[in-house]
């Protein structure tokens, strides 16, 4: 019978239209957003954000460029500090990152051999200014470890434990970084993929 | 109630001023368009003269079918040829001053002629009412042949448009 | 009765239907043109047995008026008429069934029904037509039908030739008709049927009737043309090129009798002079007589079947000729029905084996029963055996010739009814009987064929008892229109005739069937007698070498003193025009052309001026036109 | 009571020109009867059509499993003149290229005719602006100028998209709007009359013209047509966004294209009103509540339902669009007259039986001949 | 109350027929020529109302053949239209002096 499908259809957008006033939980999805919230899966990645431990003067970035010469689109932008005469440090006196041009690739956070740099879960970032005000400091930057911790918990005891362990090995022997990446790569993360872990 | 009266008069002339300089404004403008718009004003000033001589049912005729119908086909026309709506080509011939100057003796012996013509104004029939009714009583009683030809007419003229209008042939 | 106008409206209803709509129909327009010669039937029907009670009707209508005449057309039913009707609807209405088994895998089968509708309807025209002009318009109608028809395989080019030639041959008969009606008019002031009594006549006559008598010969050779008589019968035998439902209905059945059914109509006109009775006899018999002598040695089954019909139709003209006006329409009748069931046959023959001619055929008679059986029916009728339609119809045509007092005629129109005998079960013999002379693969046609076959013969075999002693020959007073006729049965005759019949049946089958040899053996004998037959009196060769052959010498004669004496004189003519030109040439060029080239000069000039208001834009001339307006108010303004 | 609520508006004005009357001259009251009618219609066009807005993006929110604006004031009942602000205070931008004053004028022109139309639509007893003998040829002829100013303003946007959004809109209204006359005449053909005030009057005590066989069947030839006189969806070919961008008023923005919007809001309140008049009875309905109340209420119920088709119905293809107004409505519409003629000719049980007969008949002769026609296999001459 | 003399009814349709006709006479758009046609009809128009209006015994004649003079109009216009169409589709001009052979 002609007519008999738009009628069928008709009478599905008509339920639908019910449905929300009869039973509003199965009919509608909308989650009233400012006040609720959505909650976010673990790997879920945003920004980046700087890690510190305990204070926020305890950075645990050495400034060693490794990001900023990984960002593809050379977001990141690094200074290390320098002490009186000039030696440099193993700390940012600089770290800034344009979220303007941060495309939440996550690179930082694989590349970084320090634990120092994560993606975050914050995404309300809306700001009046594109220039000034996208351009992230170091300050703005900082987080605690704990608020890892809390946004990320099983991420975090992955890499507590790795920590430890590279922690009670390293401390005989300091310098030798180089040739210890590669036969502790394998064996103890085989699911982190190409992250480096030596401390 | 004279007032009125006489508002809707000099309504009368405003309508037939504005109607005037739509014409005018149709048979000048060098836009196509412009002049098709022009047309719509000009024909619904006719309109409206219709119903100040009580004959409502034509003015809606004359809005549905002049501006609903055949400015809809002007319209198009000029649309599928637009190419010649161009600025730089010259809309008007040469004989305009020739025919400026013509029509305007022509107007000036008409109107004077006019004049002289004492008319014998029949107020029964300008008092009368004639509603929708009566003319349909009237196409399809005295007027019926008249009125089964013209659609003929207008049936054969469809037909004929269409054929020209193909563009397969 | 007075519904009796839709009879040819029906058949025409179809025809339009069918021809603006052929590629769609298909095989539906065989329906449609059944159903509307089944409505016509019905209708006739009615019409029929309203005038088996007794009533006529007539009606006429103002056709066109010339000044103080005016040509009235319209509907006349009267026994003839009612007689006419019943075998047009029914033989064609069966045919029409037949048609569609026969026709099937044709690929302009529906070109086909729309003709056969045309043609049925233009028949029952001329049937109910009043009116002399009207009768020869559907006259023509139908001949153009039987053209087209018997055209209808135009791929042939003999059946293309055929078509053509029984147009131009019936033509011949119609100018006749034509000047006929025009003398007929002249001399009595009308045409309308119903003014034409014997009193009427009479009348008229009584200063000399020289010109009616005339005009009624002029007539009958319409007549002859159409029913295919003596000197203008030769284009029927080839008409046979036509599809065997065509045969069947229109050269066999119902057209062809549209000569005799006019000889019938005029019969008022015609009684009232013997001389023109006369020559109807004498034409008749002639025919009768040929046509069944040339009869007895075609090899085609259609052939064959040709010219029994046309000799059937000698015989009926002859019976009129004689007087006998409700024995040579009651033959009409009879033979209408049985010669439609022998072309039937002999197309269901066709149909079956593939092929026409008799000397291939043989030992049907097991492959197809009904066929044999109907078509045996058919050969038992024409032939004249008791107690069939053909007997009675037959045996008093016979009577009438007997009576009429002129031997001659009986004793040739008995020796063609034993020669009717003889060739019909020739036929029947070779085709239906011994053992198959080919291989052919005879089959039985399917029953829509044979369905028909079947009805026709019942009718064959029962329409002769109305006409019979034992009815009290209630036909021939009904065809008077219900005076009772005395009618006396002749024994005589009869026994004639059975004798003719049987006699003619036996050497036939014994010849044919028990000495197969004899025959050849007979022919070698009376060789003149067998050429004469077997090529049909020479007749073709006859008007070959009489009319066109003349014709032909005639042009080349003319030609001739064209060429040698007419243009030698022009040629002379020239030279000499040649020489004098050479003379003027000098003048001309010199003075001549001076002055004109001046005047061409002039001219140009002047038209580049006046060329200005030639532009050829509209709006040019429109103005010019605003211009002339202007001008006329002036005028009128200032008068 | 119930009768002072009935006429409550019409007693409104009444006294208000009693009121006048006591000091002004006869012919000012006069013009101000008519002043009144036209004021409150201007007033109460743009507040519908910005209700209509509103309820629009309500209910298809609803249809599609949201909320629809709940924001601005309770139920988001502010929305509309949130809307109105920002359409005001956006920047008005007008193509380089384009024909300055026709694009200006188009926006301007395009509300006239639904505005003009609202004049001889009955609200309610007595409540009639214009109660004009031609009314319905009225409606019908002033609508038709919609279609110009739309084409105004798609051509003089010098735009392909618009322009191709106006040709489109042309040839719809043009193809529908016959249909959409024709299933009227049915309406006067039974009323005698082309007041639509006298229509609604021939309609009173449940004759609803709807209840007819024709009359059924007009109703929703009609209705449909409107949608697509209206360009709404599935007939929203004109300003197909997946298509054409935005159709004719691509280049529109800030108040002009709140104009368009506007035009198209209020000619699709007019529709509805007038199928409500002509086929729902008008303000016909049990006298406990007033007539006003119940022309809205139908009428209301209409636009819901467009609502919903567009909340529902996928849009049409251009020839799927033009098939179905030549194709079934015209040949539908034009057996309707005659189906009606036989109603209005016939008594009582004949002319029901006539008329289910005539429309099924009409009906399975439009199936049958607007059948799917799947080409037959091709025979060839030399090959198999 | 003195009704609108027919004077100048008539007057106003002569101007307006003057100015279709010096459209139709001067315009070298044959579209721009159509135009002035259907301004010269209306003119006529006007005229057929109001003589029936003013002057004849039975008013409803001159509205009557408005309506025929109507769709005569619309007729013209669309084979006009037609015309145009298939005349810029072969000749891809539609200038009324490139047409000026009469004939093709």
């Amino acid at each position: 019978m002609f007519g008999w499908g738009v009628l069928k259809g008709m009478l599905v957008t008509l339920w639908n239209f019910l449905l929300t006033y009869l039973w509003p939980k199965k009919g509608i999805f909308t989650v009233q957003y400012p006040e609720k919230k959505l909650p976010l899966a673990q790997r879920y990645r945003n920004f980046p954000f700087l890690v510190y431990d305990g204070t926020p003067h305890m950075i645990r970035c050495v400034a060693c460029k490794i990001c900023e010469s990984e960002c593809p689109p050379k977001c990141i932008y690094i200074i290390p500090e320098k002490d009186a005469e000039g030696r440099v440090q193993k700390k940012p006196a600089v770290f800034d990152i344009d979220y303007a041009i941060c495309m939440n690739c996550g690179l930082c956070e694989e590349v970084c051999p320090f634990d120092s740099i994560f993606m975050d879960h914050e995404y309300e970032i809306s700001k009046y200014n594109r220039a000034e005000d996208l351009m992230v400091r170091k300050e703005a930057l900082l987080k605690p470890w704990e608020y890892f911790a809390k946004i990320r918990p099983h991420d975090f005891e992955r890499i507590e434990a790795k920590r430890a362990a590279k922690s009670a090995k390293a401390k005989p022997v300091a310098p030798a970084e180089k040739p210890s990446q590669k036969p502790d790569a394998g064996p103890t993360s085989p699911q982190q993929g190409s992250v480096p872990k030596n401390g | 109630m004279e007032i009125l009266y006489f508002f809707a008069k000099t309504g009368f002339y405003a309508t037939a001023l504005v109607t005037l300089a739509a014409a005018i404004l149709v048979v000048t403008l060098r836009n196509l368009f412009h002049c098709a718009l022009a047309l719509i004003l000009s024909l619904l000033g006719v309109a409206v003269t219709y119903l100040y001589l009580k004959a409502e049912f034509l003015a809606i005729i004359q809005i549905l079918l002049y501006i609903g119908a055949i400015m809809t086909l002007l319209i198009f026309a000029i649309m599928l040829t637009h190419r010649l709506t161009d600025r730089s080509v010259s809309q008007t011939n040469r004989q305009s001053l020739p025919a400026f100057a013509l029509l305007a003796v022509f107007n000036i012996f008409f109107i004077a002629s006019l004049a002289a013509v004492p008319w014998k104004i029949n107020s029964a029939s300008l008092a009368a009412k004639i509603d929708t009714q009566a003319l349909g009583a009237f196409l399809m009683g005295p007027y019926v042949f008249p009125f089964e030809i013209i659609s003929i007419v207008l049936i054969i003229a469809l037909v004929g448009a269409v054929i020209l209008g193909r563009t397969d042939q | 009765m007075a519904y009796a106008y839709l009879i040819p409206v029906f058949p025409f209803i179809a025809f339009l239907i069918i021809i603006f709509n052929g590629k769609r129909l298909k095989h539906q327009s065989a329906a449609i043109a059944i159903g509307g010669s089944l409505l016509a039937a019905a209708v006739s029907t009615v019409v029929i047995l309203n005038t088996l009670k007794g009533a006529t009707y007539s009606h006429t209508f103002e056709w066109i008026r010339i000044g103080t005449f005016s040509l009235n057309f319209g509907i006349l039913i009267d026994p003839l008429t009612a007689m006419m009707l019943f075998v047009v609807t029914y033989v064609g209405s069966m045919i029409f069934i037949y048609s569609v088994g026969y026709m099937h895998e044709d690929p302009r089968f529906s070109r086909f029904f729309a003709y056969l509708s045309l043609f049925m309807a233009s028949m029952l025209g001329l049937v109910l037509s009043s009116h002399y002009v009207q009768l020869f318009i559907f006259w023509e109608l139908v001949g153009l039908c039987s053209y087209f028809l018997i055209g209808f395989w135009f791929e042939k080019p003999s059946a293309a030739k055929a078509g053509m030639k029984a147009f131009i041959t019936t033509k011949i008969g119609d100018v006749g008709f034509l000047i006929g009606l025009f003398l007929l008019f002249t001399c009595a002031g009308t045409l309308q049927f119903k003014d034409f009594t014997p009193e009427f006549l009479a009348a008229k006559t009584q200063a000399g009737g020289g010109l009616f008598a005339l005009a009624a010969i002029l007539i009958f050779a319409g007549a002859c043309g159409k029913s295919a008589q003596f000197p203008l019968h030769v284009w029927l035998p080839d008409a046979m090129e036509g599809p065997t439902p065509v045969s069947a209905l229109i050269h066999a059945a119902t057209m062809v009798a549209a000569g005799v059914y006019l000889v019938a109509r005029s019969f008022v006109l015609f009684a009232q002079f013997p001389q023109a009775l006369e020559v109807v006899a004498v034409i008749g018999t002639i025919t009768a007589f040929m046509a069944a002598f040339i009869a007895l040695t075609a090899t085609d089954i259609k052939k064959v079947l040709a010219y029994s019909t046309i000799s059937q139709l000698g015989y009926m003209m002859a019976a009129l000729g004689l007087g006998g006006f409700s024995a040579g329409t009651f033959h009409l009748m009879t033979h209408a029905f049985f010669k439609a069931l022998l072309f039937l046959g002999a197309g269901s023959v066709i149909h079956g084996t593939q092929t026409q001619d008799l000397r291939e055929m043989g030992g049907l008679f097991p492959r197809m029963k009904i066929t044999s059986l109907t078509f045996l029916v058919a050969a038992l009728a024409i032939s004249g055996v008791p107690p069939l339609s053909g007997f009675f119809s037959k045996d008093e045509i016979l009577l009438t010739a007997y009576e009429s007092g002129s031997r001659v005629i009986f004793l040739i129109l008995l020796v063609t009814s034993f020669m009717t005998a003889f060739y019909m079960f020739r036929l029947f013999v070779l085709a239906f009987l011994g053992k198959p002379r080919k291989k052919i693969h005879a089959h039985e046609s399917p029953a829509v064929m044979t369905v028909p076959l079947s009805v026709l013969a019942l009718f064959s075999a029962v329409l002769g008892i109305p006409g019979s002693p034992y009815w009290n020959h209630w036909f021939q007073g009904f065809i008077h229109g219900g005076h009772a006729q005395e009618i006396h049965v002749n024994l005589f005759v009869v026994k004639c005739s059975v004798a003719a019949a049987f006699s003619g049946i036996a050497l036939a089958v014994i010849l044919y069937r028990f000495l197969p040899k004899v025959p050849e053996w007979l022919a070698k004998i009376f060789k003149p007698l067998y050429l004469v037959s077997y090529n049909k009196f020479w007749l073709d060769e006859l008007y070959q070498l009489i009319f066109i052959g003349p014709f032909k010498k005639i042009s080349q004669l003319l030609f001739r003193f064209d060429a040698v004496i007419v243009d030698g004189a022009v040629n002379q003519s020239a030279v000499q025009t040649v020489n004098l030109s050479a003379l003027k040439n000098w003048f001309d060029q010199h003075i001549v052309d001076g002055t004109v080239n001046g005047v061409a000069w002039i001219t140009q000039r002047m038209s580049r001026i006046l060329r200005k208001l030639q532009t050829g834009l509209i709006q040019n001339y429109l103005l010019i036109l605003l211009l002339g307006l202007l001008f006329t108010i002036v005028i009128g303004f200032y008068r | 009571m119930a009768e002072t609520i009935d006429q409550i508006f019409v007693l409104a004005k009444d006294r208000f020109l009693d009121l006048l009357g006591i000091v002004l001259p006869d012919w000012i009251i006069l013009l101000v009867r008519i002043l009144i009618s036209i004021a409150v219609l201007l007033a109460v066009a743009p507040v519908v059509m910005m209700y209509m807005t509103w309820l629009e993006r309500k209910v298809l929110g609803r249809i599609q499993n949201r909320y629809g604006p709940n924001r601005v004031g309770i139920f988001g009942l502010l929305q509309p003149i949130a809307d109105g602000i920002k359409m005001l205070t956006k920047e008005d931008i007008v193509p380089k290229n384009a024909d300055q004053v026709i694009h200006f004028l188009a926006p301007v022109v395009i509300v006239i005719a639904p505005l003009l139309v609202l004049a001889v639509l009955p609200f309610g007893r007595n409540m009639i602006a214009a109660d004009l003998n031609v009314g319905l040829l009225f409606f019908l002829g002033v609508s038709t100028f919609g279609v110009i100013a739309l084409f105004m303003g798609s051509w003089a946007s010098r735009n392909k998209y618009s322009l191709l959004g106006g040709m489109r809109a042309f040839a719809q209204m043009i193809s529908y709007e016959i249909p959409m006359v024709l299933s009227v005449v049915p309406v006067i053909l039974v009323t005698s009359s082309l007041s639509t005030a006298a229509i609604v009057e021939a309609q009173l005590g449940w004759k609803w013209f709807i209840f007819t066989p024709w009359g059924g069947f007009a109703a929703l030839v009609f209705f449909l047509c409107g949608v697509a006189e209206v360009n709404r969806t599935p007939f929203d070919l004109p300003e197909a966004e997946s298509e054409i961008v935005a159709g004719f008023h691509t280049e529109y923005s800030g108040m002009k294209f709140a104009l368009f919007y506007m035009a198209e809001f209020i000619s699709t309140f007019a529709i509805s009103g007038l199928a409500v008049t002509l086929f729902l009875g008008g303000w016909d309905g049990p006298a406990f509540l007033p007539s006003w109340f119940w022309f809205g209420l139908k009428t209301f119920i209409l636009i819901l339902i467009m609502i919903w088709f567009r909340g529902t119905l996928p849009r049409f293809r251009v020839d799927q669009l033009m098939g179905f107004a030549w194709k079934v409505f015209l040949p539908f519409t034009l057996a309707n007259i005659f189906i009606a003629a036989l109603w209005a000719l016939l008594p009582y049980p004949k002319n029901f039986i006539a008329d289910t007969i005539g429309i099924t008949v009409i009906l399975t002769l439009l199936q049958i001949f607007n059948r799917k026609e799947t080409p037959k296999k091709r025979k060839y001459l030399y090959a198999n | 109350m003195t009704p609108i003399p027919l004077n100048h009814f008539v007057i106003f349709s002569l101007f307006l027929f003057s100015i279709g006709l010096y459209g139709t006479l001067t315009r070298r758009n044959v579209i721009g020529i159509l135009m002035g046609i259907e301004l010269m009809l209306n003119a006529a128009n006007i005229n057929l109302i109001a003589f029936s209006r003013y002057i004849s015994p039975n008013p409803e004649t001159g509205q009557i053949f408005v309506i025929f003079v109507i769709v005569l109009a619309a007729c013209a216009a669309a084979v006009g239209l037609a015309i145009v169409l298939a005349m810029y589709q072969n000749r891809k001009t539609v200038q009324a002096e490139d047409i000026h052979i009469l004939k093709w």
